[in-house]
């Protein structure tokens, strides 16, 4: 059985056991053992189940395509693929000189036989196909597809192990959820508080549908699927998010997400209407149909649409995007030729290229790039929409580790990852910044928070920025290498912190600190993914997981910076984030564990978690520590990754004409050598440790009062502490408003129409009223009339009914007889006569 | 000396036995059974005797049809008419036979209004039915088939007489399936609504099964006849209720 | 005298002739007849149940006759099956009418104490 | 027997009223004949069953002569009517009964052809004249002037009335099987061994004989269901008012329904005048040929229906003597609420039967009668001269037609 039968039916089913789960905790999660208990392991093996066959699809494609160290030939610089649409077509073959791009590709790896190695320049190793067609009319095809790389099964792969290690927390975490539940933070109008029945089945039905719709985006092979399972996971997180409903906070939050959420689909939505408008497709790869007629027609997919390989897959803007650009000739054009309409199109297609010269669909590109980015800042809170992510943190601490880690979260900037090869270089721009803004300013922000949860959470946002950085800066594999080395220590930081709050009873660091000694395993566990997330490692040497992702991206940074001048301030994000970053975490983790108890109350009743809490942790820790390492033989994830690297970004490209400017995006491998390597390593080693090295004098050796630092800089403070005033800020630009032009219009529905229809339904009375009368009178007169005449006349007639039996026999046999003799009589007559 | 009959000689009335249709001297002895208890039918005044006499004469019917080669009809006749409706009218005869009623006069004038009438139709009739030469012509005596089969066959729908009488690409004659059916439904409707008719409705007083296990005849006369009159009579006969001629009424 | 002198030729041609539809219609007419003043004479309703039995077998024998080939005259086509099919279900309805009139009778007889029908005149107008 | 007597030269009249007397008067013995050596058998059987011995000296040792005795004794007995009883039907109320069930036997074939007049609706007949037995009974009971005697009688009316439901239904099947109604057809089809016997013919039969039994004895009022006399609450119930020679008419009615619903069940059910295992048949004797050979068939025949029509009454006895007397509602719940509806129910059963598998249980056993087709060839005695073929070619072309 070939991969490309296997990977489907495995990742299919992997992907549909969550869902088999959800229907059945839905029918009979409260049937299922006392208050629902089983639903939990329910949820759990469907999960498992998931990523026992995500294993084994990782290991099929092991076995399949080996993964072997990525080496790249020199001369990158003459391969380097040119993206000038101001000097007309794509390809480097215009420019004299160079070689054709194919050869390029050639020329890019050392010798073909490495093709196996990583995508080369012919595109990734993919397989994608359909599995049902739902609609399929004039352009229009709407079909469940998968498209299916290594980045998929990576992914897969992550996202179902570290919602199993989530699922087997939960299951402890929610054991509150078992009986009937008096929840303290809602004061019902009576003064009692909220006691509601447990909705332990409920919980993990939700985390099921959560999980199978963000492996539905992960699967999907074609972007309306991708925009369906993205609403999905929307809705989950809504419902997950507002688990306990019955607070204020947490309805508000989850309203929160799912709207500003909203926001950001709808510009996706509008990405999606321009490339489907401009380019007829929605699906990613190439789909061969057989006809009938056994003619196998191979219709363009996306990504060969936009990096043809006749440039060799250097972008281009596809032939639709610029005759939907230039409508108005082509509409001359076609009116010229009405006669026979072929001509008009061979014309068209001749003239093309002019158009495309001209730089036409150049802003179409850019919008459908921009639009699809705007639905991944949503997902991924980014800078704009960066604010429903902490107030998220109102859901149980499962789902927020669900959340920031492995799901909603990753849904952005794998959806930017997988759409990279059809982002042009001044989308690519946006995003950089917008994922440096977003991650400056949530580190920032962290730095003051004393809710744990929320400084893990402007982690997340700032490590999001982080990753939306990189792709920003084209280190694609450097961004989705972090994405999953985040997920690890992240998950495993939440985790952490449950377990923390488990035993505290609260979020708020300062009432806590010295936990270590009571809580060892959470401690440690949690000190593994602070040095995780900080990147530590002996430079050059070895280090966690975040040591790797971090170097590469900060690396990318680098040598994006270099080919740019006038973006350095994008390397000075990466490295000052790096430092902010140190600097909160372990400011957390001091503040947490070391020091002596602030509130001994607190302190006395804590207590380790227990062990279906810590096993997730220690499972969690081991990965975060090893997930970047690469194995002698190169075995790795960076390799695996570049398995699927998107065709035609090996050389990275140069380009870009919005911001009046051309780009230089430099190959990713370049930032893995010699003196760029060297300088990102130890930028980020020294950040880290000078952020680390802060945070210690301040909350471990007190050496620095905070308390001081605060006071002296209160303006800063109070600007940090109130996280920007961006609620603030969006409250008064655009809640504010939206509600007073609704009091107006109900207003005017109250005032105005309320009153018309009123005046109606009065007229309508009055006028019935009259007809009553009429019918009262006239018609009821008339039918009574006739009755009564009835009535008379069955007077006068009832003598008749004498109602003696016998009497009746006589006059029949008397009409009879007389009957038959007239008869007779009549007969005579007609025969006589 | 020869026998005489009605001061003439036998021979002048009764014909030698040769000469006698054996069919015919049937025929003439069942009819006159038929005629003659059917008349008695209307002059009795013993409804007992009524039954009895109707009885006899839908018996001479039945014979009459045998004659008239109709083997299953007459069967019928004795089945249905003799052995059912006539046991069921005779039962209600014995029910409701309390001595007032079982003879009950008849005025004269009434009798002779329904004399008049009845022999003016009469008349009628036998005009209508003497009027046809065709039905006065004598016999063919022809043997008839035997019309059990053919007639049970006929009642579930398939006309084996002359089937193919008519052109042999016409089917069957339908035959009487649908009004069989139709009888049949009519039938347990009927069954119901007697049921339901002749139900006790009062059911205050003992049931007629306990009375008749209580056995204190005296001590129960009394409410014996208050059922006679009630409902429940019917059972009360049947299980061993009052006397003939009920109770004080 | 008279009927002595006209009987014994009647009776003696009935007795030799072979039998005709005719006959059969004249026994018919006669139990129809005697039916009707049955119903009209007797006040007993179980008497007037009587008369209605008469009535109907009255009509019987007319079907029978009408149905019988043996009957029917050289070439005269006769009713064939089809009488008899009618007089049988004319006899399977006349015991359910029997049945129902019995169940009226002794509903009345139970409401009334009585079986005349002279005294059912609740319904005159 | 007929020709025979034409053959001898009588006039037709003479001939056909002899042969009718000659059955008449045989079949008028049987009842009689039967009467006696029944109350005999019964005296006996009723004696062995309450471990007596019964009579025993009247002629001989087993008391022969005992109904002898009995006979003449109800002969000199004074004939007493009361007064106030309606002399009219008082004395003709044991006569109706006794010829209801003399009638009865004119159409009951005692072996192959050997029967007072073969009719094609003869099972028909023989139901519907049983039917009128009652008769005599509720006149005995009404004329008697007596209220013991009507309640007797009204028991008997009701009983009887609504048994015949249940029988008709009982008698359907066989008829249904053999595909006609006269009673010779019938008793031919079930020729050969025993399980050609319309008992054995499928399980719906087989239950439709038990209850066929049930019903018999309670329309021919017999212990359990003998509530028209019961001594217990009504002194003698309808015939308490009677005595002597009437007396004995009603006895020799009911001793005769008793044989005649037995001989019906041999016919209808168990293969008629066919022994269990048909000796002459496997002797090489045939009803149609040879001079003396049809006699001494028909004697086998005889003896084989008598017998098993005396093993009926005989069984009849014991249940008399075994069971308690059923309370009336007790009568009619058995009636109506289960006999009638199993009757019904294995009527259509066996409908379906012989629709599914006509050829039986064992098609392999050769069994004349399968498929009603067959019924509809048979001659039905009597007036079957005309061309049965014929009839019979038409019926299946009928058939066919209808059958598209």
């Amino acid at each position: 059985m070939d991969l490309a039968a296997q990977l489907p039916l495995l990742l299919g089913l992997a992907w549909l056991t969550p869902l088999a789960s959800f229907v059945l905790i839905l029918f009979f999660g409260p049937r299922m053992g006392p208050h629902g208990r089983n639903a939990a392991w329910v949820a759990t093996a469907a999960i498992v189940t998931s990523f026992v066959l995500s294993l084994t699809a990782f290991f099929a494609w092991l076995g399949v395509h080996p993964v072997t160290p990525a080496h790249h030939g020199g001369h990158g610089e003459h391969a380097m693929i040119e993206f000038e649409p101001a000097a007309g077509t794509a390809y480097a073959a215009e420019e004299p000189g160079k070689p054709a791009p194919a050869d390029a590709g050639h020329a890019a790896d050392g010798h073909g036989d490495d093709h196996a190695a990583h995508g080369a320049d012919h595109g990734p190793i993919a397989y994608s196909g359909d599995w049902y067609t739902l609609y399929e009319g004039g352009r229009l095809k709407l079909s469940i597809g998968w498209y299916i790389d290594a980045l998929t099964i990576l992914m897969f792969v992550v996202v179902t192990l570290i919602a199993t290690c989530i699922h087997v927390y939960a299951s402890g975490y929610m054991h509150d959820e078992l009986h009937d539940v008096t929840d303290h933070e809602v004061m019902l109008t009576d003064g009692h508080h909220l006691h509601r029945p447990g909705r332990f089945p409920r919980f993990f039905q939700a985390l099921s549908l959560f999980c199978f719709s963000m492996l539905g985006i992960l699967i999907a092979g074609n972007l309306a699927m991708v925009f369906v399972f993205w609403e999905l996971v929307g809705i989950c997180s809504w419902f997950l998010i507002g688990f306990y409903y019955e607070r204020k906070s947490a309805s508000t939050a989850a309203n929160k997400a799912f709207i500003v959420n909203r926001v950001g689909d709808f510009g996706m939505l509008i990405g999606l209407m321009a490339l489907w408008g401009a380019v007829g497709t929605l699906s990613f790869a190439d789909s061969k149909t057989t006809g009938p007629d056994g003619t196998v027609a191979e219709t363009p997919g996306l990504f060969s649409l936009f990096r043809p390989a006749e440039t060799g897959h250097a972008l281009r803007v596809p032939d639709g995007m610029v005759t939907a650009a230039a409508e108005v000739e082509v509409a001359t054009i076609a009116a010229d030729h009405a006669a026979n309409p072929a001509d008009g199109a061979s014309e068209i297609a001749a003239r093309v290229p002019g158009w495309r010269e001209a730089g036409l669909g150049q802003w179409l590109l850019f919008i459908a790039g921009v639009g699809i980015f705007a639905g991944c800042v949503g997902k991924s809170a980014q800078f704009p929409l960066s604010v429903w992510l902490p107030d998220a943190m109102e859901g149980p601490t499962p789902v927020s580790a669900l959340v920031h880690s492995a799901t909603m979260v990753a849904a952005g900037v794998y959806l930017v990852g997988r759409f990279f090869p059809v982002l042009s270089p001044d989308v690519l721009l946006v995003i950089a910044y917008v994922g440096a803004i977003t991650l400056f300013i949530a580190a920032t922000i962290a730095l003051v928070a004393n809710d744990i949860k929320r400084v893990l959470a402007y982690s997340t946002v700032s490590q999001l920025g982080y990753m939306m950085l990189a792709l920003g800066v084209g280190g694609w594999a450097a961004g989705l290498f972090h994405l999953v080395t985040h997920a690890f220590f992240k998950s495993l930081l939440f985790l952490c912190s449950g377990s923390v709050i488990h035993a505290c009873h609260t979020n708020d660091m300062r009432k806590m600190g010295g936990l270590l000694k009571v809580m060892p395993w959470t401690g440690t566990t949690m000190l593994v993914g602070c040095l995780a997330i900080i990147g530590a490692g002996i430079p050059f040497v070895i280090g966690l997981s975040g040591y790797y992702s971090k170097d590469a991206i900060l690396a990318q940074a680098l040598s994006f910076a270099e080919a740019n001048p006038r973006h350095w301030i994008l390397f000075y994000a990466v490295a000052g984030g790096a430092a902010l970053t140190a600097f909160y975490m372990f400011r957390l983790w001091f503040m947490t564990f070391m020091g002596e108890p602030r509130d001994h109350h607190i302190a006395e009743h804590a207590h380790e978690s227990p062990n279906v809490m810590v096993a997730p942790l220690v499972v969690l820790a081991v990965l975060a520590v090893v997930a970047g390492w690469t194995l002698p033989g190169g075995f790795g994830l960076a390799n695996l990754l570049e398995q699927a690297r998107p065709a035609g970004t090996v050389e990275g490209m140069t380009g870009g004409f919005a911001f009046g400017q051309s780009l230089t995006f430099p190959a990713e491998y370049k930032s893995h050598e010699g003196a760029i390597h060297v300088t990102a390593t130890m930028t980020a080693f020294a950040t880290a440790l000078g952020g680390v090295l802060l945070a210690a004098a301040m909350y471990l050796w007190k050496v620095i009062s905070p308390a001081a630092v605060a006071t002296a800089l209160r303006p800063a403070y109070a600007f940090l502490a109130g996280r920007w005033y961006f609620d603030e800020l969006y409250d008064a630009v655009f809640v504010k408003p939206a509600l007073g032009i609704a009091n107006l219009a109900s207003g005017v529905d109250r005032g105005l129409i309320d009153k018309l229809i009123d005046g109606i339904a009065w007229a309508a009375r009055r006028l019935a009223g009259i007809d009553a009368w009429i019918d009262r009178t006239v018609v009821d007169g008339l039918v009574n009339a006739t009755a009564n005449a009835t009535w008379n006349t069955g007077l006068k007639l009832r003598g008749l009914q004498t109602g003696r039996l016998r009497q009746y026999v006589m006059f029949i046999v008397v009409g009879t007889v007389a009957l038959f003799v007239l008869a007779s009589l009549a007969f005579r007559a007609t025969v006589a006569g | 000396m020869t026998p005489t009959l009605a001061g003439l000689p036998l021979t002048a009335v009764v014909p030698p036995l040769a000469a006698i249709n054996w069919h015919s001297f049937f025929f003439l002895l069942f009819a006159s059974i038929a005629c003659g208890f059917a008349v008695a039918v209307v002059t009795a005044t013993n409804v007992v005797r009524m039954a009895l006499y109707l009885v006899l004469s839908l018996a001479a019917t039945a014979g009459l049809f045998l004659l008239a080669g109709a083997e299953f009809v007459g069967a019928m006749q004795l089945m249905i008419y003799v052995g059912g409706t006539l046991v069921l009218l005779v039962f209600g005869v014995m029910l409701t036979a309390q001595a007032p009623f079982v003879s009950i006069a008849t005025s004269g004038g009434d009798r002779v209004l329904a004399g008049v009438v009845g022999a003016a139709l009469l008349g009628a009739l036998l005009m209508a039915g003497l009027s046809v030469p065709a039905w006065r012509a004598p016999a063919s005596g022809k043997l008839a088939e035997p019309a059990a089969t053919p007639l049970g066959m006929a009642l579930v729908g398939v006309r084996v007489d002359e089937p193919a009488a008519n052109a042999p690409e016409k089917a069957v004659r339908p035959g009487y399936l649908l009004p069989f059916e139709i009888i049949s439904i009519h039938l347990l409707v009927v069954l119901v609504g007697a049921a339901y008719l002749a139900r006790a409705k009062r059911r205050k007083t003992p049931r007629a099964i306990d009375v008749a296990a209580s056995v204190e005849p005296p001590a129960s006369v009394a409410e014996h006849a208050a059922i006679g009159r009630g409902p429940a009579g019917a059972g009360s006969v049947l299980a061993g209720g009052p006397a003939l001629t009920g109770g004080p009424r | 005298m008279i009927g002595s002198l006209a009987i014994p030729p009647l009776f003696g041609l009935l007795i030799t002739e072979p039998v005709s539809v005719a006959h059969y219609l004249v026994v018919g007419a006669i139990m129809f007849t005697a039916g009707v003043a049955c119903m009209a004479t007797k006040r007993n309703a179980l008497g007037v149940l009587m008369g209605i039995e008469l009535v109907l077998n009255g009509a019987n024998v007319n079907f029978v006759a009408f149905a019988s080939p043996y009957l029917a005259g050289e070439g005269a086509r006769s009713l064939g099956l089809d009488g008899q099919a009618i007089a049988v279900f004319v006899i399977v309805l006349a015991a359910a009418e029997a049945a129902v009139a019995l169940a009226i009778t002794l509903n009345f007889y139970n409401n009334h104490a009585t079986v005349d029908v002279d005294r059912a005149d609740d319904l005159k107008g | 027997m007929v020709d025979f007597l034409t053959s001898l030269g009588l006039s037709g009249l003479l001939a056909w009223t002899i042969a009718a007397i000659v059955s008449a008067v045989l079949v008028l013995n049987v009842i009689a004949g039967g009467a006696l050596a029944f109350i005999w058998a019964e005296r006996k059987v009723s004696a062995r069953i309450q471990d007596r011995l019964g009579p025993t000296r009247t002629g001989g040792r087993f008391g022969w002569l005992q109904s002898v005795a009995d006979g003449i004794k109800l002969l000199a007995k004074e004939d007493l009517m009361p007064e106030g009883a309606d002399g009219l039907l008082f004395r003709l109320a044991p006569y109706v009964s006794f010829c209801a069930s003399f009638c009865a036997f004119i159409a009951l074939p005692f072996a192959f052809d050997v029967v007072g007049q073969r009719l094609n609706v003869a099972v028909f007949f023989v139901v519907a004249v049983l039917g009128l037995e009652v008769f005599g009974v509720i006149l005995a009971g009404y004329a008697s002037a007596s209220k013991w005697s009507l309640f007797g009688a009204m028991r008997e009316a009701a009983q009887v009335v609504s048994y015949e439901v249940p029988l008709g239904m009982c008698v359907v099947v066989p008829v249904m099987l053999a595909g006609s109604m006269d009673m010779v057809t019938i008793g031919e089809k079930q020729a050969g061994w025993f399980w050609n016997w319309y008992l054995f013919h499928d399980p719906f039969t087989f239950v439709v004989f038990w209850v066929y039994v049930t019903c018999a004895v309670a329309s021919v009022n017999r212990a359990p269901f003998d509530l028209a006399e019961a001594e217990s609450e009504l002194v003698a119930g309808f015939h308490t008012e009677y005595s002597g020679l009437r007396w004995s008419y009603f006895f020799m009615a009911e001793y005769g329904s008793m044989f005649l619903v037995s001989a019906m069940a041999a016919v209808l059910f168990l293969g008629g005048w066919n022994g269990p295992i048909p000796v002459a048949t496997l002797v090489g004797l045939s009803e149609g040929t040879g001079d003396t050979a049809p006699y001494l068939v028909r004697l086998l025949g005889l003896a084989n229906l008598i017998g098993k029509a005396s093993l009926g009454v005989i069984i009849m006895m014991w249940i008399r003597w075994t069971l308690p007397r059923l309370r009336i509602d007790q009568v009619m719940t058995t009636c109506l609420k289960y006999c009638t509806p199993i009757a019904a129910v294995m009527f259509a059963g066996a409908m379906l039967w012989q629709i599914i598998l006509p050829g039986g249980l064992m098609p392999g056993v050769g069994r004349p009668g399968g498929e009603i087709r067959e019924g509809w060839l048979e001659g039905p005695g009597g007036r079957a001269a005309v061309k049965p073929v014929a009839e019979g070619e038409k019926v299946a072309r009928a058939t066919r037609e209808a059958t598209p």
